[in-house]
């Protein structure tokens, strides 16, 4: 096991040299490595001098988890343990975070509405623990497989919500995930969410720095709120204080937590903006009067479909979402101009991505907005099935 | 009772609701605008210096003697309230306090207006308070009181005061008490 | 001008009967013949903790709910809510309307100059008295401060009879109510002070009705006018 | 609920004892002065359970202690 | 460091409260100490607990007390607590604390723990969680026993008053049977849960069962519990302190019920591990205990 006090100013306890972000990220030399999701999250976590982890067991993201148990015994990651259920996982993650530990879990759907609690303790004690949820269909009845209605949950739990698109995405989305997170402004939760299975368990090429460099580590007290090691003033202080009624006032400091926690997240926006290279990504032609509008793997189909679409004539793009909290408005609003009809194909039944853009668009944008294609319970999304959502929509009844 | 915000009970809305957001760095805000580090120092001077019961609320990170920075900063924030003819109330912790604080001598987070109810104090530098607290008792005093509050943050400031400057160390602070000199002697107060 | 709704804000500790008392002041002014509704405000339900109840009376339909943000009438069960700030608000009468009220149980004068002008600016009239004492003189216990504080309501209100205010102890205390355990442990505590229920409300009633009249005598003297419109019959 | 104990110092100097400070449920309110010997109430502080008085009469024989009005003073 | 984040800066001493200088200058810190700090100062001296708004006569109040004042080092401890009337008490302590969700405290505590031990592997921090029965032995059961049977190094204590006080007077696992609660109309169909006796064979090399009703004696258990804690492994008290209000007692009738269940429900329980025997041996030679 490594020992934190072996870390000195230029190489953290595992002998890694430390870098920034930016030179992680967009300067050290990369090489092409073939591997799946959950390889390179470890690949990732193993450059982000990270402290904690904790773990416990559930379909699709066991994988990760070991291999982040992995690294610990390799001494990169400083303390890791199997929690007792995702409740305990998720609390026990509160507790290294607020002791002052960079701290990263990993969890899949039924797991994640187990923890559920945790999620508004997390932003509302202003840790900056990173969640990398590997989206799973929710019960009942009983499925494994990819379907991200589980994002639903999250979206108003005060937490950062970011979404990657594939393997590469999970790798550079998770080092700069830290990194936005721990900004003293921000310093809320981070969930980067994955559609499991089609990234966790999906090998493809990915571009990798060495592995001989890593990010600073973290800095608890930089902190909007001071870490629980009993090493910094007031000496006097509850982590997230019982404010109730009989302490006069408390609705007001209750609205203002709120509104705190939310501000946090809106504070993030530059620091995303460029870690991120932009809050949305978008492929296809700048003068298409079709758009779609997805996050995750509804973007990889998208770009199928537009391909495809292409080839019949008909321009469309895919405006990708790359965060979901905040919420990039201004952004879609921007990249909607001059478009006709917007389609939100979705992994899940309820629709959810298509809702958040309705509100945003609401009265500021006359495009028709079309909620599909969808799809849920592990089902993929044929390219086809999206032409044929479009095609009916242009040219009724005659069919792609 | 004191001349209260708009929203008199409720913190609503807060800054970032209406887009405003903490400063880029080696910048400051003043109301939504984003200037100079210098015009917002000689601006926050000149508030302090004119408003009535102008005062400085201390927070933990300057309050104890706990780290080489807090020390050094306890004294230049002695003579800033000096050179401010500023009054000093602390915010020694965060904890919701029972029954009640001692709203003449101390500041609470959780109801920072009663300090400045009781006080009748028309501008405030907030310094060495945690962010987040800032925060929660900067939207509290926006929305229930008059008073121009400034932040004088170490990390990143604070959209909910009306002026903020960041990272602000002990040797920003020599600074901002040189440009508060000047102001003085200009305004002849 | 007598409005047609009005909204009183009990701010005491707990375990002084600011909750039965507005369940009572509601009862009372519903058998009256008004629309009314009470309900408290539990922080952490303590003895000796803040503990807030309120209730509203008028002539129409009352749809406000929630605490008494922009009381007509507060009600001060304990000098505590002033000297400690044991209260949801603060100070005690922020929100208070023109032409409002105050009724403090103290046995002196809490107030400060700061206090007294904004509350004479809104014209609003400050009753304090005694009243644990005035419950202990009537009813041998301070348990009834809340009946005391209960008859000068309706005595400063002038339009709820005592018959109707009988009713409301009589529904009170006769019928089975959900209370909090610590309710329920005071309501044992006041029993087991007199032989019989019958006992208890007769004490309780006497002490409501002595604490009505003499404020009744009081809003003459310091010209408080009636607030509330008379019931529609 | 109007009461709050009182010390009646002289007969409690008798006895060095402190036992009822122990047994306060609230801290630093009923409190132990080396130099007379005494326990003493912090008013303010005292929420009138009387459960010194149980201490100090029913526990110990001694009756030290009593539950009186407090002084409330105006703001 | 520790004791340093109550130094007043000279600069700010004469703005400061008195209840702050009081903490700086008159509470017992251990490093301020030759002898074992301990419940023997409680009269004179500065506690680390301030006002809060529990009951009148609450003998929970009262066991604080004793627990604050038995902490060997309290500058170094992190109290973590639960939802319930212990949380009325938590905004009050004059220490890093933390207040978790319903339940899940020895989770939050067992992440704080781990993490201390790997930021401060040369100082001594001990993590202390306190919570009521509700918390412990019902939400919070399979938390509890989990970290006890990882092996946590941290010290649990349990406020058991037999009841959910703070939400009105339910029935919870250590009610006794029979016992008439809300939510319990008939009584309690099943015995009182032993916890003490599952801290034991869930792996606690410490565990006890007692009441409040002998201050020394509570203090000298959350002193072993916490030291045994901090060099062997998880140790765990069950200490009753009843709730006046739902068993409808006055306010100065806490300590009698107390010392009845001394006898009663509360009999006397203790179990160490030889390890931990042997540790606390060599404590009270080094004068530790």
């Amino acid at each position: 096991m490594s020992k934190r006090s072996d870390m000195t100013n230029t190489h953290n306890w595992s002998g890694q040299k430390l870098v920034s972000t930016d030179y992680l990220l967009f300067e050290a030399p990369r090489e092409k490595h073939f591997m799946t999701g959950s390889e390179v999250l470890k690949e990732a976590m193993k450059r982000c001098t990270v402290d904690a982890s904790v773990s416990y067991p559930i379909t699709p993201q066991s994988e990760a988890a070991h291999l982040i148990g992995e690294l610990w015994a390799e001494g990169y990651v400083g303390t890791y343990f199997r929690g007792e259920n995702e409740f305990g996982v998720m609390s026990e993650v509160a507790g290294c975070a607020m002791a002052g530990a960079r701290t990263v879990t990993t969890t899949s759907g039924p797991g994640t509405l187990r923890a559920m609690e945790n999620f508004a303790q997390w932003s509302g004690t202003r840790i900056p623990c990173q969640l990398i949820l590997m989206a799973r269909g929710i019960n009942s009845p009983l499925t494994i497989q990819p379907d991200n209605l589980e994002v639903s949950y999250m979206l108003e739990t005060g937490c950062m919500i970011w979404y990657a698109e594939n393997v590469q995405e999970l790798f550079d989305m998770s080092i700069a995930a830290f990194t936005v997170a721990e900004k003293p402004d921000v310093h809320v939760p981070i969930i980067t969410v994955v559609d499991g299975f089609f990234v966790s368990h999906t090998r493809e090429a990915v571009m990798l720095p060495a592995d001989d460099i890593a990010l600073e580590p973290y800095d608890p007290y930089k902190a909007p709120l001071p870490p629980i090691d009993s090493e910094t003033p007031p000496g006097r202080f509850l982590r997230d204080p019982f404010v109730m009624k009989s302490n006069y006032i408390s609705y007001a400091t209750h609205a203002s937590w709120q509104w705190e926690v939310r501000s946090a997240v809106e504070r993030s926006r530059p620091y995303a903006e460029h870690y991120l290279k932009g809050l949305i990504h978008i492929t296809g032609e700048d003068d298409a009067e079709i758009a779609f509008v997805t996050c995750g793997t509804a973007s990889n189909q998208a770009k199928e479909a537009h391909r495809e679409l292409m080839k019949l004539g008909i321009k469309t793009k895919v405006i990708k979402l790359r965060t979901i909290r905040p919420f990039p408005a201004k952004e879609l609003l921007e990249a909607v101009q001059g478009i006709k009809h917007i389609f939100v194909p979705e992994f899940n039944v309820v629709g959810w991505l298509e809702k958040e853009v309705r509100k945003e668009l609401y009265n500021k944008c006359e495009a028709d907005i079309v909620g599909g294609p969808r799809v849920a319970g592990g089902m993929s999304m044929p390219a086809e099935a999206i032409i044929a959502e479009v095609m009916e929509k242009i040219n009724p009844g005659k069919g792609a | 009772m004191a001349n209260q915000g708009p929203a008199y009970y409720s913190p609503y809305p807060a800054a970032t609701y209406e887009g405003v957001i903490t400063p880029p760095e080696g910048k400051a805000l003043l109301l939504e605008d984003v200037v100079d580090e210098e015009t917002a120092m000689r601006e926050i001077a000149k508030q302090m210096l004119t408003k009535e019961n102008a005062t400085i609320f201390p927070g933990p990170q300057v309050l104890y003697a706990w780290s080489d920075e807090a020390k050094r900063k306890a004294t230049l924030i002695k003579e800033m309230a000096e050179v401010l003819n500023a009054n000093m109330i602390p915010m020694y912790d965060y904890r919701p306090k029972y029954p009640k604080i001692d709203a003449e001598i101390e500041i609470n987070p959780n109801h920072p207006n009663l300090t400045i109810w009781e006080n009748k104090i028309k501008a405030a530098i907030f310094i060495g308070v945690h962010c987040h607290y800032a925060n929660v008792a900067l939207k509290i005093v926006r929305a229930e009181t008059d008073c121009y509050t400034i932040a004088m943050c170490a990390l990143s400031g604070h959209e909910d005061a009306m002026a903020t400057i960041r990272d602000q160390h002990a040797s920003d602070l020599e600074k901002f008490i040189k440009i508060a000199k000047e102001v003085k002697s200009e305004l002849g107060v | 001008m007598a409005k047609d709704s009005i909204k009183i804000r009990m701010p005491g500790l707990g375990g002084q009967g600011a909750v039965t008392a507005a369940h009572i002041a509601a009862t009372a002014a519903d058998t009256e013949g008004y629309y009314a509704v009470s309900n408290p405000f539990f922080g952490a339900e303590k003895r000796m903790a803040p503990s807030e109840s309120y209730a509203r009376i008028g002539t129409v339909p009352i749809y406000d709910r929630g605490e008494v943000i922009y009381p007509d009438i507060v009600m001060i069960f304990h000098p505590q809510v002033i000297t400690m700030g044991k209260s949801y608000t603060m100070p005690f009468y922020a929100g208070i309307k023109e032409n409002g009220l105050v009724i403090i149980n103290s046995d002196r004068d809490l107030l400060t100059d700061d206090d007294k002008k904004t509350l004479s600016d809104l014209n609003v009239k400050v009753l304090t008295k005694d009243f644990t004492q005035f419950a202990i003189d009537m009813a041998g216990t301070e348990l009834a401060t809340n009946m005391a504080m209960l008859g000068a309501l309706f005595g400063a209100l002038g339009t709820v009879s005592k018959p109707a205010i009988e009713e409301g102890i009589k529904d009170r205390f006769l019928k089975k109510y959900t209370a909090s355990g610590g309710t329920a442990t005071l309501d044992s505590v006041i029993e087991k002070k007199f032989k019989k229920k019958q006992e208890l409300i007769q004490k309780n009633l006497d002490t409501a009705s002595a604490a009505f009249d003499l404020t009744v005598e009081w809003c003459k003297e310091v010209g408080f006018e009636q607030i509330l419109e008379s019931p529609k019959k | 609920m109007y009461y709050v104990a009182k010390v009646n110092a002289d007969m409690c100097a008798e006895y060095k004892c402190n036992t009822c400070t122990l047994y306060c449920p609230e801290a630093n309110t009923l409190m132990f002065d080396k130099s007379g010997n005494t326990s003493w109430v912090d008013v303010d502080r005292c929420k009138g359970c009387a459960l010194c008085v149980y201490v100090c009469t029913d526990m110990l024989n001694r009756d030290c202690i009593t539950m009186e009005m407090p002084n409330v003073e105006a703001v | 460091m520790a004791l340093d984040i109550y130094k007043i800066n000279p600069e700010f001493r004469d703005i400061m409260p008195q209840e702050i200088i009081d903490l700086e200058e008159k509470a017992t810190w251990s490093a301020k100490m030759d002898t074992p700090r301990g419940i023997k100062e409680l009269p004179d001296t500065k506690e680390l607990l301030e006002e809060h708004s529990l009951c009148a006569g609450c003998p929970e109040a009262a066991a604080l007390r004793y627990v604050l004042s038995a902490l060997p080092k309290p500058e170094d401890t992190i109290i973590v607590n639960s939802t319930g009337c212990t949380s009325l008490m938590f905004p009050h302590i004059a220490l890093h604390t933390v207040h978790s969700l319903f339940g899940n405290q020895n989770a939050v505590a067992s992440g704080i723990k781990r993490v201390l031990d790997w930021r401060f592997p040369d100082i001594e921090k001990d993590v202390v969680v306190l919570a009521g029965d509700g918390a412990t032995v019902d939400i919070g059961l399979d938390y509890t026993l989990q970290s006890f049977f990882r092996q946590e190094n941290i010290t649990t204590i349990c406020f058991d008053n037999e009841v959910y006080a703070n939400t009105g007077g339910q029935e919870s696992g250590a009610t006794a049977k029979g016992q008439v609660f809300k939510m319990a109309p008939l009584g309690k169909k099943f015995e009182k849960v032993p916890m003490w006796e599952l801290a034991t064979t869930s792996g606690c090399h410490y565990s006890v069962n007692m009441t409040a009703s002998a201050p020394k004696a509570v203090a000298k258990a959350v002193r072993e519990a916490i030291l045994v804690a901090r060099e062997i492994g998880p140790t765990f008290l069950n200490i009753y302190t009843p709730c006046i209000l739902e068993i409808g007692l006055s306010a100065n009738e806490g300590l009698g019920e107390m010392k009845d269940q001394d006898k009663g429900r509360f009999a006397s329980y203790k179990h160490v591990s030889p390890e931990a025997e042997e540790f606390l041996k060599k404590c009270k030679e080094e004068g530790r205990i």
